[in-house]
């Protein structure tokens, strides 16, 4: 199975082991990856205001190259799969705002929305299937509490995100389950670590990532699982007691392939 | 070819005053088919009536028209008088030339000219009419009740009381439905099983009532008056009629560790089991999805401890067939799921619960044998967090919850928060409100007591997240009048959840051809003037099933929906309106257009066989109405393709006839 | 040269529940409207063919109304709404062939609304009026 | 009453594609928004003013810069009014005035550390400057 792959700026530079380990996983589950030529930046942040169209172009740029190869487009990092499918979400329904992205970029045949976007866990579970994963299981994560965290970006807005169920999901507990660890379910799985005042504000950012971790950490979590480098870094940085890694490592590891990645 | 006779009336000189009566008549009577016209001072009166009647026998009329006042005032009047006069009294058409003619115009012309043109219009159309003659069909003395909560169980009190036999189809195996959970009842807060079982053991008691409980109904065939029904009784594997109710069985039962539903599952029962203390009928029912014997053949202990040889594991469905002239519908509701609104941690801790569940919790006869403690660790909570309207007052667009208000919560949230604080004082607990909505006799008084008195913390603002951390749940919330978002460590969340129809209710609609909202709630006849009969003959609503209801409300709609079914098992015959639909069986072609738009589901289908021109034969599938189910609005007629669909009294014809003699 | 006076010619389709009951009320009220409007009963509004409102305007009416429950009252639940659909549907249609839309009207009147029964009579007649006669749809063979 | 920000709220309304009239005024949207202490004007607040058209205040509050765009109170609004699209709007509005940009590029290197993702980076670039 091929499909087209964004992979996004930061797991080009801060967050290559997410990167690499998809590839690696991917590979061994029989899915390629490729990767779209020269994508731009998706921005990271998805503005809901119907008038911002030059910001939203990259996107569209992405999803119409994946439509060209009638191929889905994956991505892995939470913030680009927000920002992509948005896009093509208003692409699909504010016909003023396709009319506009059409004309700026003058394609051959215009575009409408029409790439279906996929997480790489939505792929996980609708292409590949946890079923599968389990039989591909060579290092079971056995005995592991892992403390599923989506934040903000991956159920919501979830009349177009269509993920799973924003209040309470199950896409990354049974990830986690497939490859043999156990799932802790904590309140603060849905709720924003502060991510995006980082830099604004860090100490909002700080008291929303410690409210997190706390969280899953006295619902007894040994471990937390993410698929944003922002989460990631700021749940780190804000000193998070227990360990916080990408949902790929913990892939891989199981997979048996983290070893022979070269993150 | 008719015969009319038109009839004039002055009305005094309120049709005479800006009508030149004269002129009317002598005008209509070179209309076709008239053999008589003339005008009288007072139409309706005595000598007026014998006028009409004379002049049918001397001039040997077929057909008469009256320009008068409104037929809403004096159709009946004048159909009377030609039903005494020999002539089939749906021969009669009234010319509206009071209400609709001489009271709106000033002017003797204008008003004469257009007089003439509805009596006109009048003779035009009496010209097509044909007798016609009501239906008739007889009734079946007995009312069944789909529901034997408190609506369906005063419903048939109320019925049986009139002297009628009267059935209760219950699904679970006793009687008794929402009220039965209930601790208190508001605003008066006697106790719910103080004042519901002794309406359940008349209900055992009364010789006209029957109750099949852990039953449902099946399938509905016929109409008003005579309705075939399907009853199937579940197998219980207990014979109902030699079980005593002592109970041994269950406490011997092996099999300890169902969830026991009547404590929704905040604790278990065994494999056999009696739901309450009170049960009606106190019979043990074989829960098969856990009974051991029943699974695999293994135990058999509770026909060793039965006494009275009661156990039957061979038992198998039954299904019963019973005629009955009503139905009442009383099938109720249910808290809606808490999945959608998982912010609020329900699936997540133990110590957020539904209203219904605190309902149970507090109840001497619930789980926790009415001591107020959380289920997660049994201990006493101390701060007590009420959500109002979760999943009520949706909008469509939020794809989750009821855009309707559920009406009940604000009283028994109000209920809960003072019984709390009556009992335990040393608990502070906290009302989340989006608005209080309490109309309702002493309802206001009720909650403003619960604040003033009570000092339960009524806030403007609603619940954002709960997250269960240790033992406590952190409540966050916003207090709108103060402008704050607050944080409050609560030990039990009590969510006020929305109500909707229960689920049985659809599948139910469909059989009996109700109309339902899209909430499937029950549509009323006539949502002010008919609020406890369905659109379809026959059918009542009583209870929640129509719309969120409580308890008094739920039972002065029971009362009403039984005495209108004892007014319609009253009648020995019942007399349909002869203006209903009827389709020509050689234009039909049985698309089933007609059947879609007909709100009664009066229509049904046939297969006929017709002789063709070629002396073959063809079955052909075709419409038929039922005329005693037919409420004669004529949707069908316009809806039918082929023209084959017309209404008597309101014929096609007829109204063209009138269209042309007023554009004449 | 003197002129005739135009005076316009509309049949107006009145429910027997309310619409029909509103005109009763109208005069009883004694609340005039032109005496170009006259009433056809009929069980309902749905109860009205396109056919008639087409036979109607052949005939030289200059104007059709129909009369019905407000959304929601309708006796017979639901007739209403699909007067308002297949109305809408054949208004456009005429409103094509040149049967301006101001010569057809759908309008909900409750029994109580006698006053709003005559306003409504009053304006569509004023408004017929002001179009003058329906030349369109008129046949003349059946030319008064 | 007169509306000196008629246009403006017109404006706003149209590019968020928010409806306040279906605000019942709940508060749900304040109870679950995770910003709220730092907040000057609240989310039910952003409702209520821009429907009213006292816009002014919004415009120059530090809590445009406050919101974390979570959508939590998108998700869970009973009434689907979708406040973060109004705070977003009205964020819009400040940010496109000539010289008004929240965040200038010679602020940035001392926010920055050596962890801190690209994302974090363009995100408020998008968000706090045009």
């Amino acid at each position: 199975m091929k499909v087209s792959y964004f992979p996004g700026c930061t797991l080009k530079t801060k967050a290559k082991d997410l990167d690499a380990y998809a590839r690696k996983c991917a590979e061994v589950l029989g899915v390629t990856l490729e990767e779209i030529e020269n994508w731009q930046c998706c921005g990271g942040v998805f503005s809901t205001s119907r008038d911002e169209v030059a910001t939203k172009l990259s996107s569209v740029r992405a999803l119409k190259a994946a439509n060209d190869k009638e191929q889905p487009l994956v991505t892995v990092c939470s913030a680009c799969h927000n920002v992509i499918k948005q896009t093509n979400h208003q692409m699909q329904t504010d016909a003023e705002f396709a009319d506009k992205v059409n004309r700026y970029m003058a394609p051959e045949a215009p575009y409408g929305g029409e790439t279906v976007v996929y997480h790489y866990l939505e792929m996980l579970r609708d292409l590949v299937g946890f079923d599968k994963i389990k039989e591909k299981v060579v290092n079971p994560q056995t005995g592991k509490k892992i403390a599923a965290y989506y934040g903000c970006l991956l159920l919501r807005p979830n009349k177009v995100m269509q993920m799973d169920d924003p209040e309470n999901p199950r896409i990354i507990e049974d990830f986690i389950r497939a490859i043999g660890a156990e799932p802790v379910i904590y309140a603060s799985r849905n709720e924003c670590c502060g991510g995006y005042v980082a830099m604004e504000s860090p100490e909002l950012a700080k008291k929303k990532s410690n409210a997190v971790t706390s969280n899953a950490a006295a619902a007894g979590a040994e471990m937390m699982v993410t698929a944003c480098p922002l989460c990631r870094y700021n749940l780190v940085k804000n000193g998070s007691e227990i360990p916080v890694v990408y949902f790929t490592e913990l892939l891989a590891d199981a997979l048996g392939v983290k070893e022979d990645t070269n993150a | 070819m008719q015969r009319i006779g038109v009839f004039v009336c002055w009305c005094g000189s309120n049709i005479a005053g800006t009508v030149d009566v004269q002129a009317v008549s002598d005008a209509l009577a070179h209309e076709p088919g008239v053999v008589f016209s003339t005008n009288y001072q007072y139409m309706c009166s005595q000598a007026g009536q014998n006028m009409i009647k004379d002049a049918v026998a001397e001039h040997k009329l077929t057909g008469i028209v009256v320009c008068s006042c409104s037929p809403r005032m004096h159709e009946a009047t004048f159909r009377k008088t030609a039903a005494a006069a020999g002539i089939n009294p749906y021969m009669v058409e009234i010319a509206n030339i009071r209400e609709q003619c001489s009271w709106v115009h000033k002017d003797m012309q204008t008003g004469t000219e257009k007089a003439i043109i509805l009596g006109k219009a009048a003779v035009a159309k009496v010209n097509l009419n044909t007798p016609l003659t009501p239906g008739e069909s007889p009734v079946t003395k007995r009312a069944l009740v789909i529901g034997g909560g408190i609506a369906g169980i005063q419903t048939a009190l109320d019925i049986a009381d009139a002297g009628f036999p009267v059935d209760i189809v219950e699904k679970k195996p006793t009687i008794g439905g929402k009220m039965a959970q209930l601790d208190k009842t508001f605003p008066t807060l006697d106790c719910a099983a103080c004042i519901l079982t002794p309406k359940m053991v008349d209900v055992a008691q009364n010789d006209k009532i029957r109750i099949f409980s852990y039953s449902e109904v099946t399938d509905v065939k016929g109409f008003v008056g005579n309705f075939d029904v399907t009853i199937k009784k579940h197998a219980r594997y207990v014979k109902e009629d030699i079980c005593t109710g002592c109970g041994a069985c269950t406490e011997k039962c092996p099999m300890k560790k169902v969830p026991n539903e009547f404590n929704l599952g905040m604790d278990n029962r065994s494999a056999i089991y009696i739901p309450f203390a009170q049960a009606v009928p106190k019979v043990a029912t074989i829960d098969p999805n856990y009974c051991n014997m029943l699974k695999n053949g293994k135990c058999g202990v509770c026909s060793k401890v039965c006494a009275a040889g009661a156990i039957d594991y061979t038992q198998k469905d039954e299904f019963i067939e019973e005629k009955y002239g009503a139905i009442v519908v009383a099938t109720g509701f249910n808290p809606i799921s808490m999945d959608k609104f998982d912010e609020f941690a329900y699936n997540q801790s133990k110590d957020v619960i539904t209203s219904l569940e605190f309902e149970r919790l507090t109840n001497a006869a619930g789980p926790t044998a009415g001591k107020l403690l959380r289920p997660s660790d049994l201990k006493h909570p101390h701060t007590i967090v009420f959500v109002q309207c979760v999943g009520s007052r949706c909008d469509a667009c939020a794809e989750k919850g009821k855009e309707y208000c559920s009406k009940i919560c604000c009283m028994y949230t109000a209920k809960h928060a003072m019984l709390t604080r009556d009992k335990y004082p040393d608990t502070e607990v906290y009302v989340f409100y989006i608005d209080v909505r309490t109309p309702g006799k002493n309802f206001d008084e009720f909650y403003r007591r619960a604040v003033e008195e009570y000092g339960v913390h009524y806030i403007k603002g609603m619940v954002g997240k709960v997250t269960p951390e240790g033992d406590k749940l952190k409540v966050q919330a916003s207090d709108l009048l103060a402008n704050k978002q607050l944080h409050i460590d609560a030990d039990l969340v009590v969510l006020a959840a929305a109500i909707e129809p229960d689920k049985s209710a659809r599948p139910l609609a469909t059989m009996l051809t109700a109309s339902m909202d899209t909430n499937d709630f029950f549509t009323e006849a006539h949502p002010k003037l008919r609020p406890v009969e369905s659109p379809t003959a026959g059918v009542f609503l009583s209870g929640a099933c129509q719309g969120p209801k409580d308890i008094p409300e739920t039972v002065s709609q029971a009362g009403a929906a039984a005495s209108k079914v004892i007014g319609l098992l009253a009648k020995d015959k019942l007399t349909g309106n002869p203006c209903v639909a009827s389709s020509n069986e050689l234009m039909c072609n049985g698309c089933s257009t007609c059947e879609r738009v007909c709100p009664y589901g009066a229509i049904t289908y046939e297969n006929k066989e017709f002789r063709m021109p070629d002396r073959t034969t063809a079955i052909r599938r075709i419409a038929v109405v039922n005329p005693a189910v037919c409420q004669g609005c004529g949707c069908c007629t316009v809806a039918c393709p082929s023209g084959a669909m017309d209404l008597r009294g309101f014929a096609n014809s007829q109204i063209i006839a009138e269209v042309d003699a007023i554009c004449k | 040269m003197q002129v005739k006076e135009y005076k316009p010619l509309i049949v107006a389709f009145c429910c027997n529940w309310c619409s029909y009951a509103g005109a009763d009320l109208a005069g009883n009220n004694r609340l005039n409207y032109p005496a170009d409007v006259k009433i056809i009963r009929v069980p309902c509004s749905c109860r009205v063919n396109p056919m008639f409102v087409l036979r109607a305007f052949q005939r030289g009416a200059d104007g059709v109304i129909l009369c019905g429950c407000h959304p929601g009252d309708c006796h017979y639940t639901s007739g209403n709404y699909y007067t308002r659909r297949r109305m809408a549907l054949l208004f456009s249609m005429l409103d094509y062939l040149g049967i301006e839309k101001e010569r057809t009207r759908v309008e909900w009147v409750s029994a109580a609304e006698g006053a709003k029964f005559a306003a409504t009579m009053n304006d569509f007649a004023e408004k017929v009026a002001a179009l003058g006669e329906n030349k369109r749809l008129e046949d003349l063979r059946c030319k008064r | 009453m007169h509306n000196k920000n008629q246009y403006l709220q017109e404006e706003l309304l149209r590019t968020s594609g928010v409806n306040p009239k279906k605000c019942m005024r709940c508060g749900k949207c304040s109870a679950t928004c995770p910003a709220y202490d730092e907040m000057e004007y609240h989310p039910h607040q952003f409702v209520n003013m821009v429907e009213s058209g006292d816009i002014e205040p919004l415009l120059n509050s530090k809590s445009l810069y406050r919101c974390l765009s979570c959508f939590a109170c998108i998700d869970r609004c009973p009434r689907g009014v979708e406040p973060a699209k109004l705070v977003e709007a009205v964020r819009l509005a400040a940010i496109r005035k000539q010289g008004a940009n929240h965040l200038k590029a010679d602020d940035v290197p001392a926010m920055l550390d050596d962890d801190i993702p690209q994302q974090a980076l363009v995100s408020a670039f998008r968000k706090y400057a045009k």
